[in-house]
């Protein structure tokens, strides 16, 4: 799924509903992958990370399923979310995944559906929690090494007058690129920071999870046509 | 996978009806998967609580009781408890004094522990204060990493500011001895095997019959490094200078703990304590008490840590005051 | 093979080296590989001698101590220990009244305990009486085998037992009470992996993945059949029934033991005790008191035990009585 | 090394010190073979057979090294032999083997030399010791059912003619037979009766050592010339 510039269809708002579908397509995804992100856990951490996201949303999708109509705004799903992977993940994931989704959901506000740049504000608000939170930096071989350069591509792709899809799927594969770039690291954050020069040579499995994230969002944008 | 669990999901939920079971002396909440005392310690006594990841038995539910524990949020295998468990267990277990938190040292154990104190300070206005352990001199400390991990140390803490707290002592008493121990402490571990994570099903990590992992934690991590397979004099070499050329333990009584991963038997434990005694004897350190067995486990893994804590008289009277738990008793 | 040891032909040896290092409790006697209470008992109290092949730790060193064993002969891994060791234990441990043996019923431990009955009674003139457990429900019992193996029944025995000698009564009364708890006792055993002998250095049978062995003891024997691994709901049936199926536990309270074989960690026993609990309140037993852990194990087996013993009042008032060792401890 | 029938060479009568050659050809043998009888062990029972017999026969060794000359009789020198393989094997074997030694020193008393019906003597004393301990009976699946069959050839050979070196090397080829035909039978005492049908289609650990046990002296016999 490579980006789609010059593509006719143009997504010009994001209803809450296409929030839900990307909080399913990230369940799904997280789903298939789930063992091979416990497989890279497994090398560099504790061997749970696919298990905790997959408890997560499912959690996730328990908690919002049938109130897509009673969710009022984006804020109000997207604090849902963030407080479901807080008392339902634990490790290090939920906490920061959990942080994303509660800060998300303050910069979205009681906005029932968003612009280009209300997405780019809430997935910035949501980085920026986690950054609070685990206080990464770059190149610490942590999920804000997909992520950081993820946002940096959905803004650059709105710059260069791409819709909010063309800018999702911009950043998807620009946080494929940061989840690689993972792999020569040395962990200097979490679990995998324990294993010192071992943690070289194995790709985060935090990256490789908030790849899928966007990832789902490009789906769910695309699906949204 | 061989395991004695039905469902991998449902491993903690099932685990903690046989604790409750086994335990009448505990009252286990299966909702928030919080294992409290029965008998709540009296009003105006400080409270403890720990938790963490599941998989590490006795610790911590296993240390629930008088003289130690007052609660211990049980996570997921290897996965920090979530800031709700904490939050509903500080509530529970405050009788006025206000509650530590103990918490090892991992990102995730930190983070939601960070939640649970800024909730139940919002939400209840519980006092919380928070010690961090990271005993573990396996891991360079730095500021740039997520330093030390939290181990052994834990268990002695536990027992210490367990019988301080019992003693009356205030929380900013508890939170001081607390710090102390743990800046007194000091564990190094090392794996033969890797262990199981029930949701993985199969081995964290391939180990050859000569090689091992020293430097390992409790998470089925592997270690800092990858060496040749050696006899338990050797082993207990690797694990004990890295930790005396850490911290020096002259000139006062220590509390050595050998724990267990989970997977090695006891007469093994004991072999290689042996072997730890002569080293720490030849190193002039004075072992006043000593622990031997599964105290801080990693699931199935075959392997042992090693702790030692600096003690002196003070901390000596509290270890030896009585403690009523599961996994550690005496004086009562 | 992957153990912490030195030499396994050292392994007993030196683990007895780390048991004095660790336990200033006991004085362990390393030419005859004795392990004592370094405090004897009153004169004029009945003392108890237990031992059996080493690799079943905390049975029986972990035993030694007030209200439980007087003294523990340590064979090498797996192999009764000899007659002289007996016969130097027994002589020491008299106090003028008596000593009790207490054998599990293997062949190898009834001849050494009996020739050491008869060199005892030759040379000391000590009164020796014995008593054989054999409470694994695994085994047919018959004239013309060698019966049943002494397993998990021990461990009940040797504190209950320990509380009536404590107490006072007389060699007579003692060996009674010892012979009603043998038979008021049954055991099962299941393994999920084979143990490794340290001097035959690979493990004592193939058990391919999704196969378990029921019906072990605790030598890393084969067990009485090998069945397709179940979950622990199917485990804990095929543990119970025959164990309820062999002697009524109705009408009165139970003391139940599941002890994991090694190298099962604590957080699988609690498990797997929780299904055991349901079963035996749907049977209608009485489970008075509870004992989860390691208590009699195989070496590194994985696998666990489940022993229930028909208790009484006066069983149950002795269970609680004090009890000091390295392996079980309350009331002091 | 079958029978011998019709070799000229005649023993006439066993020395002390031959009698010494045949433990140490015995813990010879049981060194070479103690992996086997460790793995026969495993298959039937606890995996220490080959573990006891060495420990027990390097301390008989060495109990007995350099005292050939001061062991002034057979019954001194087997009465040591008894008594260290009962203080330092255990298990099943080592009150075994040990009452074997222990009454067979008393069959022989202070004799120091012994003609082939006194060789009988001492291993038919042997012998019943062990029943005496172990109350193994034919078919049980024990050293009983190599041990009795060596010795039923032994005193046939006797009988008809044969020197005690021709008897002993029956005594070893049907001890070796009797072991052999241990392979089908349920055992009935000792650790493997626990198997119950299991223990069918293996060798007994005992029956293959004292098979061995009588090949060493069969062994002794011929060296002595
Ligand atoms: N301080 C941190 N900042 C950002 N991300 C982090 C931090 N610590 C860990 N992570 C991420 O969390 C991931 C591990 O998540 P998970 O396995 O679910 O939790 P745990 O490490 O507690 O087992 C890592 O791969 C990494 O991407
Ligand atoms: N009652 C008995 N009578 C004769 N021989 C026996 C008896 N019980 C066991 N044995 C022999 O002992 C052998 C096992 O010896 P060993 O492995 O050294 O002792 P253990 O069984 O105590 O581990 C068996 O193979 C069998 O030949
Ligand atoms: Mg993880
Ligand atoms: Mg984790
Ligand atoms: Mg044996
Ligand atoms: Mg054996």
């Amino acid at each position: 799924m490579g980006t789609l510039t010059g593509t006719v269809a143009v997504t010009e708002s994001v209803s809450v509903a296409t929030l839900v579908d990307w909080l399913s397509s990230f369940r799904d995804a997280v789903h298939e992958q789930g063992t091979y992100l416990t497989e890279l856990d497994s090398a560099i951490g504790d061997a749970d990370h696919g298990a905790n996201l997959i408890r997560g949303m499912d959690a996730v999708m328990g908690a919002v399923a049938g109130e897509v109509s009673t969710v009022g705004s984006a804020g109000d799903l997207l604090k849902k979310v963030g407080m479901t992977l807080v008392t339902s993940v634990g490790g290090a994931s939920g906490p920061l995944y959990g942080t994303f989704f509660l800060r998300a959901a303050t910069a979205t506000g009681d906005a029932t559906s968003l612009d280009a740049a209300a997405v780019l504000a809430m997935l910035r608000a949501g980085l920026e929690g986690i950054v609070a939170r685990g206080k990464a930096e770059a190149g610490d071989k942590t999920m804000y090494d997909a992520l950081a350069p993820g946002l940096d591509a959905f803004a650059s792709a709105l710059e260069s007058g791409r819709d909010v899809l063309g800018a999702a799927e911009a950043a998807a594969d620009a946080a494929a690129d940061g989840r690689d770039a993972t792999e020569p690291l040395i962990a200097l954050k979490g679990r995998a920071s324990y294993l010192g020069e071992r943690s070289v040579g194995h790709i985060d499995p935090g990256a490789a999870s908030s790849a899928l994230l966007l990832r789902a969002l490009a789906d769910a944008l695309a699906a949204a046509g | 996978m061989k395991k004695l669990i039905n469902k991998p999901e449902d491993v903690l939920a099932d685990a903690l009806k046989g604790v409750s079971e086994a335990h009448p002396e505990l009252r286990v909440d299966h909702q928030h998967r919080v294992i409290y005392r029965a008998q709540p310690k009296d009003h105006g006594k400080v409270a403890l609580i720990s938790g963490g990841g599941s998989g590490h038995e006795p610790l911590h539910g296993g240390f629930v009781g008088v003289g130690m524990l007052d609660a211990a949020c049980c996570g997921e295998v290897f996965t920090s408890p979530t800031p709700d468990q904490m939050v509903e267990a500080t509530t529970v277990v405050d009788q006025g004094a206000g509650v530590l938190h103990i918490v090892k040292n991992y990102t995730g154990d930190v983070m939601n522990f960070e939640m649970a104190g800024e909730m139940a300070a919002a939400d209840s206005g519980v006092r919380v204060e928070t010690v961090v352990t990271d005993d573990d001199v396996a891991v360079q400390d730095s500021t740039w990493t997520a330093g030390r991990r939290g181990v052994g140390v834990t268990v002695l803490l536990e027992k210490i500011v367990g019988a301080a707290a019992e003693e009356g002592r205030d929380l900013d008493a508890v939170l001081d001895l607390s710090k102390r121990i743990n800046a007194q402490g000091r564990s190094m571990g090392m794996a033969l095997t890797s262990c199981t994570v029930p949701a993985a099903g199969k081995p964290t990590f391939d180990l050859p019959e000569d090689q091992m992992e020293m430097g390992v934690g409790i998470h089925g991590e592997p270690g800092r490094k990858r060496v040749p397979l050696a006899g338990a004099a050797e082993i207990a070499e690797q694990l004990v200078d890295p930790i005396l050329s850490d911290l020096d333990f002259q000139g006062g009584p220590s509390i050595v703990m050998l724990s267990g991963l989970g997977g090695t038997p006891l007469i093994e434990l004991y072999l290689l304590y042996g072997e730890v005694a002569v080293l720490l004897e030849k190193a002039g350190v004075q072992v006043a008490r000593t622990l031997v067995g599964d105290y801080i486990t990693s699931l199935d893994m075959a392997g042992a840590s090693v702790t030692v804590l600096k003690a002196d008289d003070e901390i000596l009277r509290l270890w030896d005051a009585p403690v009523k738990t599961a996994g550690l008793r005496w004086g009562l």
